[in-house]
């Protein structure tokens, strides 16, 4: 409870600060400063929630889970490396293509702050509106960290991002008002039926016939903020145009956000109607992002449009085992979301160095990485073994799991289909990467930032590496919670 | 609480007659063929919008639908009209903006999505309450209106103007069903949507000085 | 960690050593500047002494001392890990860790620091990978195990990074198996998912208690997903690309242990967990079988690069091993329990003895290629007077290879030429129609792999050096040279004491076929290897090496009395009716084989082109090129078409996403219709 | 254990095997009108060449040296269980039909390596033919008796035997006429007769067994012809007591033994007609006609099985 404010504040105050510090020396610690505090903070919520279990604050306005605490700990444990990467490749970027001189200092960091702080207040909420602000806030401010560099592509990117998510989003509140409809007459106070724990208590009393209908709008809307396809179709602009921090945060903790978002419908839901109906939709969607994503990854050139159709099958992967609804299949689900998101902030951490140092984005300029930087070649290793779902990688364990809970549900159809399709993947992607990693590197590359640059990427690693060979206890017990909020 | 169930208030008929217009005022703005035609169209909607408000706020004497109510007037039939004019003007007068099917197609299309809404959202009333009875169909059906207006036309702002009507439609079920949601995430709601639309421009601007102009069909170089 | 017993001790240390042996070149990485004996003399000497250990964990199973479990719980749903070997994986842990312990001491430091130390971390995780594989006894340990052993050791392919036939070979390499890994995975987990546990037991029961048709699907799936690593047609195309790739140890790892790990998968999840496999598998496998013999032993017999060459012969004795399995499902279907007992002994003992023969072969012929700056034989020759130790290692490996008696591959082979005759007459099912038609393909495929290992050991090591590298090639180290030659032993043994070796394997059997006696595969005194039948035919390999050694010495008494105490022998020049001629007029590797290459030409589709450089006289060309390829038939006819289907499909498929807003926003659109009209 | 009768029938067959050489040489002599080497030529060869000096080329290996002495301990091995008077020769247990293809293939294998030794384009090029050619005699040699071994339901040559003998419909049955034929080609083949091969001729287009001892010389040669005449009278014997298996002993009586004995030597001595015959009325075909010569041989002989299972399956 103490910990929860602090932890919600931290970023905007970090980020106001950044604003009025301008182009200050001090403005990246702020931004380090105030990262570093929430992902301490985030811990101390997940130790709170760890003893003593969930609890509303704020005057239900805020909500503090299993799914929350995990979703928090997964955006503060990506959004710090980000930040760090990002305080030495900013600078980098800026003195190259002199963005900043079209750009007001201090800005990159508040919208970077103001960000965090709009996922964790998504994260935490326990209002459906308030949740719905928070979305929207994170919306507009990712949104102009798309176009932070002004080119034409990073331009149109983040207009079809603004629009398609704004759209999606607009859904995503009519879904809103549905369910707060849906649940009018039952509580006595206003606003307390846009509260979840109500509507999740109350669950049985609603109607279904528009809880469903609420269901399907904040799929199609939530479900467009997180990717699932064919509502996906932002996504690969956006990512492959966005600073690579920025890109990197997105594609993990973003992601995380949204589908915890859509995930507090589908609990409703699910409790309302039984589990059956929104699981299909669920595991419908799932599968269709998966097998959407694969031609894509089979016949890429962009590196980072790569690793964004990547994170389309992840997520469709998580929202499929979800959508199994076996125990096991969730924990997976759910513990997939976590894994993936270091080795998807790696990959995309990567991107930066190799991509600047090649002065390309495109797979087929940057060959014989191992021989060409052995330290980023280890690391782009690494990152492909978790994007393909190898050992010892988490993503080969957390992948199995959801699949193995799968093969046992009503789903089996679908469980194949997305084996076929990681098959598939596996086969893509490791073409991509033999020819990243091996061949003769191509003359001049030399990796443009300074070594400390490797450290945080190092730190993503080895969380990947060591979740595929160890689970701890305490994360296996936040993931069995999480798994608890979703499907009781 | 029976205020919830106002079968017997003879307003109700106004509501009725508002919303029609609400509809009509989205179909208006789809059939147009000038940005600026359309800008007004959507104040029209924008007006309804806020009249509907003011009624429901009449009817259930509930403050905050009243400021509500104020708000809509004031940004959504106001201050979002004259930016987009804004915009509207610097982006070369009073354009045309160029739909990609001719606007009889468009409104058979049109009608074929209210039929849909009316169709899918009707089945969920009883024969009373009907003022939800005809809000709630209106406003999905403006949803998949105002989509249709992102979908088929070029024109940057024409898809900002589709998609605050979009939001309009949304809002309208808001009020209607729920006679407004807590005060503070309606203002919340307002604010967004203000924010979104100011950046939405801010895009067009900058669209228009990276690509000279806003024929977002241009917007094609990112694909695959 | 529950450490029982002597056992438990031993397997623990096997793993551990390897996991240390595994860490520490990584970890002397991080020291500045590390002494040499950290980054690789001791992870080296660690490694191997471990897989002495799992050879000796091994051999106790095999004694059926089976430890309980190792026990550890990573903290994943289900139960805790459990590592531990039975009766079934005795043997293979046996081999495991022979040939690695050979494989280990024989892995030299090349090249540069750092690659020399990543090798080995890689190596030995390698082991560690398929040792776990071997041991698992719980089904994510196992795939964790499964695909790590493929990634690993696809690393350790394409450990040369600038060679673009290493990176194909490992991509080809971990697809195909990668592809076969998720068959495994599926029936493993539907099994898992239906046992509701994690651990082989639980499996095992449930398996057991399942509907035919529901066991048979199972069945199958796992017979897909290892007929890979088994690498039977037309699965096989990654073996030849992968195996010759890696560096000389690895590849006697691969070819002599990890292909035995597709067997062990057959057997293990189709046949002991099940308790008999299901209908047709037998002759399912005997075609296979035979088609791998031969495409093997033909592969092999036109190849001029020694390092494919042996893995084309690898692939022969894979078919081998596939057949010899077949035979015993088949006969075991028809209700011939004691000779399918003899076919099962067949495949198992083949299992080892060929283990034994093509690790020891890729360690002695690595050597020699290493000393020959060359993988192709033309490049070699006349090694054998300048690298003694390694070719008395590579001659012993060769003639085992060859299937001579009283060496490793002869026993197996003979007993399944054993159960096919019995089989027959015993007038077993389908067996009738299959029999002669196994046992002609058998001797076709041993008849063409003799010409190829003839090949191999006959140009690379014999005649004159063909290249200054070959003229001036030194022996190997002699800690390498000492482990080739001990290793030797271990052929010859499995081959000379085929009937005491054969009852070892008493435990195995029983595992798969509870009511075989193995005590009567061996005769009176354990002198000969029977049939299982006190009325067949035996052999006594010991007797026959005695005789012939005796009737040698006989001889050479003979001539003694015969001439008296003159000097006899001299040495001159080679006799060439008079003319003198240089290296080049040698027979090449290709020269050799171009009789059988033109019999075969059929099936071979072999490409010859021959342009004359430079015109002499009209009748003597002065320099002429010649060149003769035999093509990829099935990479060609098979993968190909698939991997374009795929990649057409694809790219029809990113017409998706043009970039076109409005469309995008048309998707929502239609989604958001589709979900109002069929949604609920 | 009736070690006589071992040491007998390796006696036997050891010292009649240059002989028979002899007297195929001498029959043909007097097919030609000529008078002929006398018969007993071979040994006195045999002996000239123990008592030369060996030359040894300065490339062969030490392998080199061995193997003439593997070789003919091959040979003689051979010679303890092949049934040459009785169908229960004393060393049965220690090797079968596989084995003794086996120690064929071995013999051949030690041969075309040492043809290798010398590092020059005479041992090469019949160490390429050689390869080429056996790699379809042996699996025909197999194959046809396989044949018989499957009839008998084991692979211990006496069992054969008895078995072929015990039951004379089978003499006539297709498959065995068929297999014989087989097995003749193939030890035809294998003894370098012609038409495969004529073991006069020292021309290199044409010769196959010659030239992989042409390196060989003194002791060391003679040790390789001895053991090439042992093997080729075991092949001989092989098929004699194999395929027409009349009056081979079926127990170890002096006077079954006797006539055991006559009806060998009177097989063999057929058999030197039929080759001297085939030698004088037949021209050797060419190199690249032989493997079909041989395929031939591996298609009668797979004939003969799967026959051979159709009639009686």
């Amino acid at each position: 409870m103490a910990w929860l404010l602090p932890l919600l504040l931290v970023a905007p105050l970090g980020g106001a600060a950044c604003l009025a510090l301008g182009r200050s020396r001090w403005t990246p610690r702020v931004l380090l400063a105030s990262c570093a505090a929430a992902l301490a903070l985030a811990l101390a919520l997940v130790a709170r929630t760890l003893t003593g279990g969930a609890f509303t604050a704020a005057g239900g306005w805020l909500h503090v889970d299993g799914l929350v605490a995990m979703v928090a700990i997964i955006v503060t444990a990506i959004a710090l490396p980000c930040a760090w990467y990002g305080s030495l490749y900013m600078p980098f970027v800026a003195e190259r293509d002199h963005t900043d001189a079209r750009w007001a200092p201090g800005r990159y960091e508040a919208l970077l702050l103001g960000l965090l702080g709009c996922m964790l207040v998504a994260t935490a909420a326990n209002n459906l509106g308030l949740m719905w602000i928070a979305i929207e806030g994170a919306t507009l401010a990712s949104a102009l960290l798309v176009g932070y560099y002004r080119r034409p592509g990073a331009v149109e990117a983040a207009w079809k991002y603004l629009v398609l998510c704004s759209v999606g989003i607009s859904l995503a509140l009519l879904a809103t008002v549905l369910l707060y409809y849906s649940a009018g007459r039952l509580f006595g106070e206003e606003g307390a039926a846009l509260q979840w724990t109500h509507l999740r208590d109350a669950a049985q009393q609603l109607d279904p016939r528009f809880v469903k209908l609420a269901f399907l709008f904040a799929l199609a809307g939530y479900g467009a903020k997180a990717g699932l396809a064919p509502m996906h179709s932002w996504l690969p602009d956006a990512y492959s145009q966005a600073p690579t921090p920025v890109a990197a945060l997105m594609s993990t903790a973003l992601l995380a956000t949204s589908l915890s978002a859509l995930l507090r419908f589908f609990a409703i839901t699910a409790a309302c109607t039984g589990p059956a109906w929104p699981c299909g939709l669920f595991a419908l969607f799932g599968a269709l992002s998966m097998v959407m994503a694969v031609p894509f990854l089979l016949v890429q050139g962009e590196y980072k449009r790569l690793l964004a159709y990547s994170s389309i099958e992840h997520a469709g992967l998580v929202t499929l085992a979800i959508g199994f609804g076996t125990p096991l299949a969730v924990f997976g689900g759910l513990f997939h979301l976590l894994v993936q998101s270091f080795a998807k902030a790696l990959a995309f951490l990567l991107a930066g160095s190799i991509g600047r140092g090649a002065h390309s984005r495109r797979m087929d300029h940057f060959p014989g990485m191992l021989e060409a930087s052995p330290a980023l070649g280890t690391l782009l290793a690494v990152a492909g073994i978790g994007l393909v779902g190898l050992p010892p990688a988490g993503t080969f364990v957390s992948e199995w799991l959801a699949l193995a809970g799968g093969f046992a549900s009503s789903q089996g159809v679908a469980a194949r289909i997305a084996l076929a399709a990681l098959v598939v993947v596996f086969l893509g992607l490791t073409f991509h990467w033999s020819r990243m990693l091996l061949g003769r590197p191509r003359e001049g590359f030399a990796d443009p930032l300074p070594a400390g640059s490797h450290a945080p990427m190092w730190a993503l690693a080895a969380v990947l590496l060591v979740l595929g060979v160890y689970l701890p206890a305490p994360v296996r017990a936040l993931i069995e919670q999480a798994a608890q909020v979703v499907l009781p | 609480m029976n205020l919830l169930f106002p079968d017997w208030l003879p307003r109700s008929n106004t509501v009725n007659l508002l919303a029609g217009a609400f509809l009509l005022s989205a179909l208006y703005a789809a059939a147009q063929r000038r940005l600026l035609a359309a800008i007004t169209a959507y104040q029209w909607n924008s007006v309804a919008l806020g009249l509907i408000a003011a009624v429901v706020a009449v009817v259930t004497g509930a403050r905050h639908i009243a400021l509500a109510a104020l708000l809509v007037f004031a940004i959504k039939a106001v201050v979002i009209p004259a930016v987009l004019r804004r915009q509207a003007m610097r982006g070369g007068g009073d354009t045309v903006a160029e739909p990609f099917m001719g606007v009889p197609a468009g409104m058979l299309a049109c009608g074929g999505l209210v039929v849909l809404a009316f169709s899918q959202t009707r089945a969920l009333f009883g024969a009373g309450s009907s003022i939800l009875a005809s809000c709630l169909p209106v406003s999905v059906a403006t949803t998949l209106v105002g989509l249709f207006i992102m979908v088929s036309r070029r024109r940057a702002l024409m898809q900002v103007v589709g998609l605050v009507i979009v939001e309009n439609a949304i809002f309208l079920a808001a009020v209607s069903l729920t006679y407004g949601m807590p005060l503070v995430v309606e203002m919340g709601v307002l604010l967004d949507l203000l924010v979104g639309v100011a950046l939405l421009g801010l895009f067009v601007g900058r669209i228009e000085e990276t690509l000279g102009d806003t024929d977002t069909t241009r917007l094609t170089s990112l694909k695959g | 960690m529950s450490l029982t017993g002597l056992d438990g001790v031993l397997l623990a240390g096997a793993v551990f050593g390897l996991a240390v042996a595994m860490l520490l070149p990584v970890l002397a990485t991080l020291v500045p500047s590390p002494p040499a004996a950290l980054r690789h003399a001791a992870p080296r000497a660690l490694a191997a002494g471990s897989c002495v250990l799992a050879a000796v964990v091994g051999m106790r199973a095999l004694a059926g001392a089976t430890p309980p479990p190792l026990a550890w719980w990573p903290g994943f749903p289900g139960q805790p890990f459990t590592l531990g070997p039975d009766a079934l994986s005795a043997p293979f842990v046996m081999l495991f860790g022979a040939v690695g312990a050979a494989s280990f001491a024989a892995h030299a430091p090349i090249g540069s620091e750092r690659g020399a130390s990543a090798r080995l971390a890689l190596h030995a995780g390698f082991a560690l990978a398929m040792l776990a594989a071997f041991t698992a006894r719980h089904v994510l340990l196992f795939l964790v195990a499964w695909e790590a052993m493929t990634l690993l050791s696809a690393a350790l392919v394409a450990h040369d990074t600038r060679s673009s036939r290493g990176r194909g070979a490992a991509y080809v390499y971990l697809a195909i198996s990668h592809a076969g890994a998720a068959c495994i995975a599926l029936a493993l987990f539907t099994l898992s998912a239906q046992a509701g546990s994690f651990q082989f037991e639980a499996l095992a029961a449930t398996y057991a208690r399942l509907p035919a048709a529901e066991a048979a699907r199972l069945a199958w799936w796992f017979t897909a997903g290892f007929s890979v690593k088994l690498a039977l047609l037309p699965l096989h195309v990654w073996l030849p690309m992968a195996h010759p790739e890696a560096p000389a140890p690895v590849s006697a790892m691969l070819s002599g242990v990890m292909v035995k790990a597709g067997l062990y998968g057959l057997l293990r999840f189709a046949w002991q967990m099940p308790g008999a496999p299901p209908a047709h598998w037998g002759t399912v496998l005997v075609l296979a079988g035979i088609a791998s013999m031969i495409a093997g032993a033909l592969y092999a017999a036109v190849e001029a690069d020694a390092k494919r060459l042996l893995a084309y012969s690898t692939l022969k004795n894979a078919g081998v091993l596939a057949l010899a399995v077949g035979l015993a499902a088949l006969l075991a279907e028809a209700g011939q329990r004691d000779i399918a007992g003899v076919a099962l002994a067949a495949a198992l003992y083949h299992a080892v003895g060929h283990g034994f023969a093509k690790a020891l072969a890729f360690l002695s012929v690595g050597e020699a290629v290493h000393a020959g700056g060359s993988r192709h034989l033309d490049h070699l020759g006349g090694l054998a007077n300048r690298m003694p130790r390694t070719s008395i290692a590579a001659l012993v490996s060769t003639l085992a290879l060859c299937g001579l008696p009283a060496l490793s591959c002869f026993a197996g082979e003979w007993l399944v030429f054993q159960s096919l005759i019995l089989g027959y007459s015993a007038g077993a099912g389908q067996l009738r129609l299959v029999a002669p038609f196994a046992g002609a393909a058998l001797a076709l495929a041993s008849a063409l792999a003799v010409a190829a290992l003839v090949k191999l050991y006959g140009i690379a090591f014999l005649g004159r050096p063909r290249t200054a590298e070959a003229a001036a090639a030194h022996d190997a180290p002699r800690v390498v040279g000492l482990t080739l030659l001990s290793f030797t032993a271990l052929p010859v043994l499995w081959g000379l004491a085929a009937p005491v070796m054969a009852l070892t394997l008493a435990a195995p059997l029983g595992a798969l076929l509870p009511d075989f006696d193995a005590a009567r595969l061996a005769g009176e005194a354990g002198f000969t290897l029977l049939p299982a039948r006190v009325d067949g035919s035996s052999i006594a390999p010991a007797a026959v090496a005695l005789l012939v050694a005796l009737f040698a010495l006989l001889a050479l008494a003979w001539l003694r009395g015969a001439r008296g105490q003159r000097r006899v022998l001299r040495r001159a020049p080679s006799w060439t009716c008079g003319a003198a001629t240089d290296t080049r007029a040698q027979y090449t590797a290709l020269g050799l084989t171009k009789p059988l290459r033109l019999i075969f030409e059929p099936v071979l589709r072999s490409t010859r082109e021959l342009d004359v450089l430079e015109e002499g006289s009209p009748y003597f060309a002065r320099r002429l090129r010649y060149r003769s390829a035999v093509p990829a038939v099935f990479e060609r006819w098979l993968y190909q078409p698939f991997v374009q289907a795929v990649v057409w499909t694809s790219e029809q498929a990113r017409r998706l996403q043009t970039g076109s807003l409005h469309l995008y926003l048309a998707y929502l659109l239609a989604t958001l219709v589709g979900l109002l009209l069929w949604g609920r | 254990m009736h070690a006589g009768a071992i040491v007998l029938q390796t006696v036997l067959l050891v010292a009649l095997a240059p002989l028979w050489n002899g007297v195929v040489a001498r029959i043909k002599a007097r097919l030609q009108m000529r008078r002929g080497s006398p018969v007993l030529q071979r040994y006195r060869d045999l002996l000239k060449l123990a008592g030369k000096e060996t030359v040894l080329s300065e490339h062969a290996s030490p392998l080199a040296r061995v193997t003439p002495y593997l070789m003919l301990g091959a040979a003689v091995t051979l010679c303890t269980w092949t049934p040459v008077l009785t169908t229960r020769p004393g060393l049965a247990f220690a090797g079968d039909l596989v084995m003794t293809v086996a120690l064929l293939a071995a013999m051949r294998v030690l041969l075309a390596l040492l043809a290798l030794e010398a590092g020059t384009t005479f041992g090469g090029m019949s160490a390429s033919r050689h390869l080429a050619l056996s790699a379809l005699a042996e699996p025909a040699l197999m194959m046809a008796i396989f044949t018989l071994a499957l009839n008998a339901h084991s692979t211990d040559l006496a069992r054969i035997a008895a078995a072929v003998e015990a039951a004379p419909a089978a003499w006539i049955s297709p498959s065995h006429l068929l297999a014989l034929t087989a097995v003749w080609i193939v030890v035809v083949s294998e003894t370098g007769r012609v038409p495969v091969d004529n073991p006069v001729t020292h021309l290199e287009l044409t010769m196959i067994h010659e030239g992989m001892t042409l390196d060989v010389s003194g002791h060391h040669l003679a040790l390789l012809e001895w053991a090439g005449a042992v093997r080729q009278l075991v092949l001989l014997t092989l098929v004699a007591n194999l395929f027409l298996p009349w009056g081979i002993a079926d127990t170890l009586e002096p006077a079954a033994l006797g006539l055991a004995l006559l009806a060998w030597l009177g097989k063999l001595l057929l058999f030197a007609v039929v080759v001297a015959l085939t030698e004088s009325l037949t021209a050797k075909m060419r190199l690249f006609r032989v493997p079909e010569f041989l395929g031939m041989a591996f298609l009668l002989a797979l004939i003969a099985l799967t026959s051979d299972t159709l009639t009686r399956g």
